[in-house]
């Protein structure tokens, strides 16, 4: 824990700006209001309190990031009201009278006295410098400084308009909750935490970014996970070293194994059953503020195949969609490799019947296969980005347009061959099969390589593709867990939840290579109805 | 094609030989340049035509003596 | 690791470097699928024809008044050659992969068909699929003109009837490549080819008119066999032959056999076959070796006009001995043929003695060819009716009362 | 145990399963599709009889690798011929053996260039293919041995798979009367073709003792799984002859160059599976594939140990080169090959798959204290 919040490097910028609070109210608010540009989102309320009126408060915070009933109710009223009766000693600086000593003195007494008995806000900390003062400030903290302290108190305050928990728009399940992370760390690993509620489901938090201070929370359960894998994201986690984060998407880049890949190494799930379902076998989520995708490590090839909904569903039909994932990622992946392949340099392989109607079709088509097929496939891809971008009162124009007139009209116009558009489109629907987004991104990518090595060396080409891929994603790892595993190395206790979905009863064991010790999960049994006979014997009893 | 497959040669090489460089073995830089002298001569010969004898030639003739006892042995 | 970051790069690379050069590639808009070859003999050359299809004929849902296939003929001293030299003439590469047929024509088949085979099987294009054929009484070239209805590829009808009947008739064989070629290399066996004529006109065949009528003018026919001895034609086995021969090495799934009633007048009697077995046995002590053939046969009643009590198993027995005697004469047409007439071990006697007295076998091995002619053969057939179809007795006997 | 270290190879572990889809891989690498041919060529209608001549006899090759690798555990084939025969001489050998997995990496390159331009890509330049598959070999001996393990580990229930579709879909045409009379040929006839397929599919898998017992983590029980492997993967190579010389008869087997294609090629179940041929290609290919990189990493890894290098994987492109260049030299033409391959590689196999091993294994012995004291 420790290792944790201790920064490896700290910016040696930001060490020299490490000013403690001054004494002097006013020195502090001149300070602040020039470091912050004076702002007009940052609100400085001094007033003053006691009994004789003679103390001066200010209270800070950003307006919009900070819950105003709370503030108003809470802070302001509190020590504007409340402490009106309480003796709270004028540090009468001004006057000459009193040494700086006193002054602090009596700050101090009254610090400690508002915080002691005032303050009716749940979570206080002490601020002593500059810097903590603008990561309260700015992080929705409401912060109250008294004359006279060299302390001030943040309070929790934090209450901006956020995106309640809606279903997330991907990944989404017939079966099964809809609930989806958001924006707000804490709402999200309330989440998190409401699945799990075990003491050993450990949470902690840091602010990475220099400028952007975004909270990063490692989510995991304690002596499930496994410690070398907790130490070995706490430590890369440790090495970023960036401006600002602001989505998940900067984390996953700063801390995967390797980055000359097409494949995502880190998983990332809008859903908090998936995420709880894969901190309960011992994996590590880094939830980041600011950003609905949680991300979960170590990520395996297989995981990328399996939805939250395949554990909700029986385990026969689960498998059997798994197994229809796997075809169709094949499907998106070489389908048009394979048409031009066997077009083009195995029509040996085609049933006679259908080549003469394939070579009907491309009489009179002015392109080579491939050249007809990557023109198609980019349109397809401009189809789909466009489709992703437009206002959704326009997709459904696109799709029009890309249906029929790219479609239709380009056969008719004896541009493209009509078997051609069978191929993209069944590219495409497959392309979208994969529960999980970035992965089918991997293989949008990875086709158009297919694609020329099968126009130059036919299937040939695209066997000497597939063992280069295979041996890429075999040199993979994510945190030091192989990524094909537990197909290679291959470890049969885990075939039960890899590309198969065993019954529930069956899955007692956790990923052998997630964690090393705790393998074990409650025994369930497999539901066993009591025998009729032995049913009545014990409605005798009663 | 020629042209293309030197010049990826030449990159595939280079980028080796820069990895190489970072670890620092002389030895292992030496070995690598006249492996890669010979690799790339013997492509070069094949693409102008120059006929280089087969190694196996030599082989063969090396077992000749056993391989002719071999052959009488099943004529 | 310095390579992967790099990876990419060179594999782009290699990419681009193979971009440059698409070598083996054929799109399909180049390709002259071919169905179909005839080969003849023209002085001492071969002349070669290519049956190609039109392939927008084929699949289109119009009828046009372009046929479904054209054919392309040229003379040359080689197949290779010949097959090369037809891109003179035809304006995309013919493409052999999807060949049904090969033709050969009866000259050639005469001269002896063994260099033609051996391109058949080196050539890297050719698949072994396709059935070997020999046009009785016509040129290769004629008969791979004719059109045909209903499957408008004439190559693709030819190989379907010879599947159909196959299956139905059993008096011709599908040939492939390899069996021929392992007959043909043993010494104890002789190759037969599915035999292929027109019926009708020829001269109307290759005019799309053949196809426009109900009734074609010209039609292709198989149901004879080309009988071999070593790689050259020497004769034909008619229908009945054929039926023999396929019912000696127990090639016959069915069939329909014929026998009339003891009173001809009434008419016959018919059985469908559904299991056919052989037995080959060799003895070879005495002079001669010694054949013996016997087959078992399955059938059901499938057609009967005489006045006959089936529900009586004798009467069935008496049908069942009429028609093991038919079978045994049958095979014994098939046999004579063989022996005398054409001198061929067409049912792989030589191999059966090979097998099972290989000692014996070393010694006449030389000599085969004329000892085949002289050996004493022994058949024997044995007919199990096991059903008598959907009704029991029929209708004749009721009406005769 | 320093030497690990500096060869960077500490954290290299593959499990005795992956270890032995290598060896099986191995076995039925280039025979699979060769064999069938010059068994029928010597030992006509016996051709898988003598396949099975030749598995038990490599029985006998291979308890005699595990005998040498127990005898020296956690060392591979370099440090034993250092520590038997001395350190000059032990390099020399180690150099010449090197050069014989070159060799033999070379001719496995020039047979998948040959079978792709011959029967599938036939207008390509064999160059190019080549420098494909190379490239291929590189990168995943780049990426280590535990990758290679691991994509053979991928790779094999597909390559089991489609072999398995040729094998049961031929067995309707299987026609036991195209190799009767059992045993017609001689025992030379025999014993003839058992020598050419030990010589390809048994006697090199001496360059597995480079990593074999040394990365492989599970030291117990290993001789009757590896047993079981090596019996399992020339049960194929015997199926596939049986197959061969059933379905297309013994003459025209000889005959073929690679008759288990010419099998695929005339499948034909209903309609359903045909033209299956590619199947057959696509399941060597990725044998080979493991073949040849097993080859090139015995060649690479001997020749960087001998002469010290501080990892393997530095000279590994320079190795590629060379291996392009002389896999493009190597046979001047197929009946160049066919004729070194019936004559000479026979010998050489011999020399470096059992003579080496047996004299490493005898001298050792004879040396047993001398070496141990120098172990400690």
């Amino acid at each position: 824990m420790s290792r944790f919040f201790r920064s490896k490097r700290q910016n040696p910028q930001e060490n020299s700006t490490t000013i403690k609070l001054y004494p002097s109210l006013q020195q502090n608010i001149t300070h602040f209001k020039q470091t912050v540009g004076e702002s007009t989102d940052i609100v400085i309320r001094t007033f003053k309190a006691g009994q004789t009126g003679s103390m001066d408060i200010a209270v800070l915070y950003t307006s919009g990031l900070v819950n105003n009933e709370l503030v108003h109710d809470f802070i302001l009223d509190t020590l504007m009201s409340e402490i009106r009766k309480t003796p709270l000693d004028a540090p009468a600086h001004k006057s000459k009278r009193y040494k700086t000593k006193h002054i602090e003195e009596n700050g101090n007494k009254a610090y400690q006295l508002i915080k002691d008995y005032a303050m009716t806000g749940g979570n206080v900390t002490d601020i002593d410098t500059m810097e903590k003062l603008f990561l309260h400030v700015l992080s929705g903290d409401t912060v109250v400084m008294l004359d006279g302290s060299i302390q001030a108190m943040a309070i929790d305050t934090r209450g901006w308009e956020s995106r309640g928990v809606e279903e997330p728009s991907t990944q989404s399940v017939v079966r099964g909750p809809k609930e989806g992370f958001t924006e707000t760390l804490r709402t999200n690993t309330a989440l998190l935490r409401r699945r799990i509620k075990d003491p050993n489901l450990w949470i902690r938090s840091k602010p990475i970014g220099s400028k952007s201070k975004t909270d990063v929370a490692v989510v995991y359960l304690h002596g499930v996970a496994d410690e070398k894998v907790v130490k070995e994201v706490y430590h890369r986690l440790n090495k970023i070293n960036i401006d600002a984060i602001l989505d998940s998407g900067y984390v996953e880049e700063l801390i995967q194994d390797e980055t000359y890949t097409p494949f995502p190494t880190v998983y990332n799930s809008e859903r908090p059953d998936t995420i709880a379902a894969g901190i309960l076998e011992g994996r590590i989520a880094i939830v980041v503020d600011g950003s609905p995708f949680v991300l979960l490590v170590p990520a395996l090839f297989v995981q990328f195949f399996q939805s939250a909904e395949d554990y909700f569903q029986r385990a026969d039909f689960s498998t059997l969609i798994r197994l229809i994932r796997y075809m169709a990622f094949f499907l998106a992946l070489l389908t048009p490799s394979v048409y031009i392949a066997l077009t083009t340099y195995h029509q040996e392989m085609i049933p006679t019947s259908f080549l003469v109607s394939l070579s009907a079709q491309r009489e009179g088509v002015p392109f080579p296969a491939f050249v007809e097929a990557l023109l198609m496939e980019i349109t397809f891809e401009i189809l789909r980005e466009a489709g992703v971008r437009l206002p959704k009162a326009v997709g459904s124009a696109i799709s029009i347009v890309g249906a029929l007139v790219l479609g239709q009209a380009a056969v008719e116009a004896g541009i493209v061959s009509s078997a051609m558009v069978i191929v993209v489109s069944l590219t495409a629907i497959s392309s979208f099969v994969s529960p999980s987004f970035n992965f089918a991104i991997s293989i949008r990518m990875l086709r158009f390589g297919f694609m020329s090595l099968a126009a130059t060396l036919g299937l040939f080409g695209i066997l000497f593709g597939l063992i280069i891929l295979t041996l890429h994603l075999a040199s993979l790892r994510s945190f030091g867990v192989p990524y094909l595993s537990p197909m290679a190395p291959f470890i049969g206790a885990d075939q039960k939840d890899a590309i198969l979905r065993f019954p529930r009863w069956k899955l007692t064991t956790r990923p052998r290579l997630i964690n090393q010790s705790n393998m074990d999960r409650e025994d369930a049994k497999a539901p066993k109805p009591e025998k009729r006979k032995r049913l009545n014997q014990r409605k005798e009893q009663e | 094609m020629w042209l293309i497959l030197l010049m990826v040669i030449l990159v595939w090489s280079g980028i080796g030989l820069k990895g190489l460089r970072k670890k620092g073995s002389v030895k292992d830089m030496a070995t690598y340049i006249i492996l890669w002298a010979i690799g790339t001569t013997g492509l070069m010969l094949y693409r102008f035509g120059i006929s280089i004898p087969t190694p196996l030639d030599g082989i063969a003739y090396i077992y000749h003596p056993l391989s002719s006892l071999w052959k009488q042995w099943f004529a | 690791m310095m390579e992967r970051r790099w990876f990419f790069l060179i594999a782009a690379s290699v990419c681009l470097m193979l971009l440059s050069g698409c070598w083996s590639k054929r799109e399909l808009n180049e390709i002259a699928i071919t169905t179909a070859i005839g080969i003849d003999r023209v002085d001492d050359k071969y002349k070669l024809t290519i049956q190609v299809i039109n392939p927008s004929e084929v699949s289109s849902k119009q009828m046009t008044t372009r046929t479904a296939v054209s054919t392309y003929t040229a003379v040359g001293d080689s197949m290779f050659e010949t097959i090369r030299r037809l891109t003179t003439l035809t304006p995309r590469q013919a493409y052999m992969s999807h060949i049904r047929n090969i033709v050969f024509s009866e000259e050639m088949a005469a001269e002896g068909i063994g260099k033609v085979l051996d391109f058949l099987s080196r050539d890297h294009e050719m698949r072994t699929d396709f059935y070997l054929t020999v046009a009785k009484d016509m040129e290769a070239e004629d008969l791979l003109k004719v059109l045909t209805p209903l499957e408008r590829i004439p190559a693709q009808k030819t190989y379907s009837s010879i599947n159909t009947s196959e299956e139905n008739w059993s008096a011709v064989q599908s040939i492939q490549i390899s069996d021929v070629i392992s007959t043909m290399i043993s010494k104890g066996n002789n190759a037969v080819l599915t035999g292929l004529r027109v019926v009708g006109n020829p001269e109307e065949g290759s005019k799309l008119t053949n196809v426009e009528k109900v009734d074609s003018p010209a039609q292709i026919r198989v149901d004879e066999l080309a009988v071999f001895k070593r790689d050259r034609l020497v004769g034909w086995l008619n229908e009945e032959e054929s039926k023999g021969y396929n019912y000696i090495l127990g090639n016959v799934k069915s069939t329909a056999e014929y026998a009339p009633c003891k009173n001809p007048e009434q008419g016959g009697i018919t059985l469908e076959l559904f299991n056919a077995t052989n037995k080959m046995k060799a003895d070879v002590k005495g002079e001669h070796p010694k054949v013996s053939v016997s087959i078992d046969v399955k059938a059901a009643i499938a057609d009967v006009e005489c006045a006959l009590d089936l529900s009586k198993p004798a009467e069935v027995a008496k049908i069942e001995k009429q028609f093991e005697k038919i079978f045994v004469e049958l095979m014994q047409s098939s046999i004579d043929a063989a022996q005398e007439d054409l001198q061929s071990d067409i049912f792989g006697f030589g191999d059966l003695i090979h097998r099972q007295e290989k000692h014996y076998w070393k010694s006449i091995e030389k000599e085969w060819d004329t000892i085949f002619p002289e050996i004493e053969v022994t058949l024997d057939a044995k007919v199990q009716i096991k059903r008598t179809g959907t009704t029991i007795d029929s209708f004749e006997k009721e009406l005769e009362e | 145990m320093m030497r690990m270290e500096v060869y960077g190879l500490v954290k290299e572990e593959i499990t005795l399963r992956q270890f032995i889809l290598l060896m099986i891989l191995f076995i039925i690498g280039t025979s699979i599709l060769l064999s069938p041919a010059s068994l029928a060529a010597s030992a006509d209608n016996d051709a898988w009889i003598s396949a099975l001549v030749a598995m038990g006899a490599g029985l006998v090759i291979i308890v005699l690798f595990w005998i040498i690798s127990q005898q020296f555990p956690e060392r591979n084939l370099v440090d034993i011929s250092e520590l038997v025969l001395g350190k000059w001489l032990g390099k020399a050998v180690s150099l010449l053996f090197s050069y014989f997995a070159l060799i033999s990496a070379a001719s496995v390159l020039w047979t998948v260039g040959n079978f792709l331009v011959t029967q599938i890509i036939v207008r390509t330049p064999a160059l190019v293919i080549h420098f494909l598959v190379m490239f291929a070999v590189v990168y995943g001996i780049q990426l280590g041995i535990e990758t290679i393990c691991r994509t053979a580990e991928i790779f094999f229930p597909y390559i089991v798979t489609l072999l398995s579709i040729i094998y049961l879909f031929s067995i309707p045409s299987v026609e036991i009367k195209q190799i009767q009379p059992l045993l017609d040929s001689s025992f030379k006839q025999i014993s003839e073709g058992a020598a050419f397929d030990i010589s390809v599919s048994v006697l090199p898998l001496i360059v597995l003792l480079m990593v074999f017992p040394k990365y492989v983590s599970e030291k117990k029980r290993m001789l009757p799984k590896i047993l079981l492997g090596y019996v399992c993967a020339y049960f194929f190579i015997v199926a596939i002859t049986f197959i061969t010389t059933t379905v297309l008869g013994v003459r025209v087997t000889a005959n073929q160059s690679y008759p288990t294609y010419v099998i695929a090629k005339s499948l034909n179940i209903e309609g359903l599976i045909q033209r299956a041929e590619v199947i057959i290609a696509v399941s060597w290919i990725l044998t080979i594939f493991f073949k040849l990189s097993m080859y090139f990493y015995a060649s690479v890894t001997v020749l960087a140990q001998t002469i010290g290098l501080t990892s393997y994987r530095s000279i590994t492109i320079p190795m590629g080169l060379i291996t392009i260049a002389l896999s493009l030299i190597i046979y001047p033409s197929t009946i160049y090959a066919n004729d070194w391959n019936e004559t000479t590689w026979l010998w050489f196999s011999l020399t470096f798959g059992f003579v080496y091993p047996l004299l490493l294994s005898v001298i050792g012995r004879l040396r047993g204290k001398s070496i141990s004291s120098n172990n400690s």
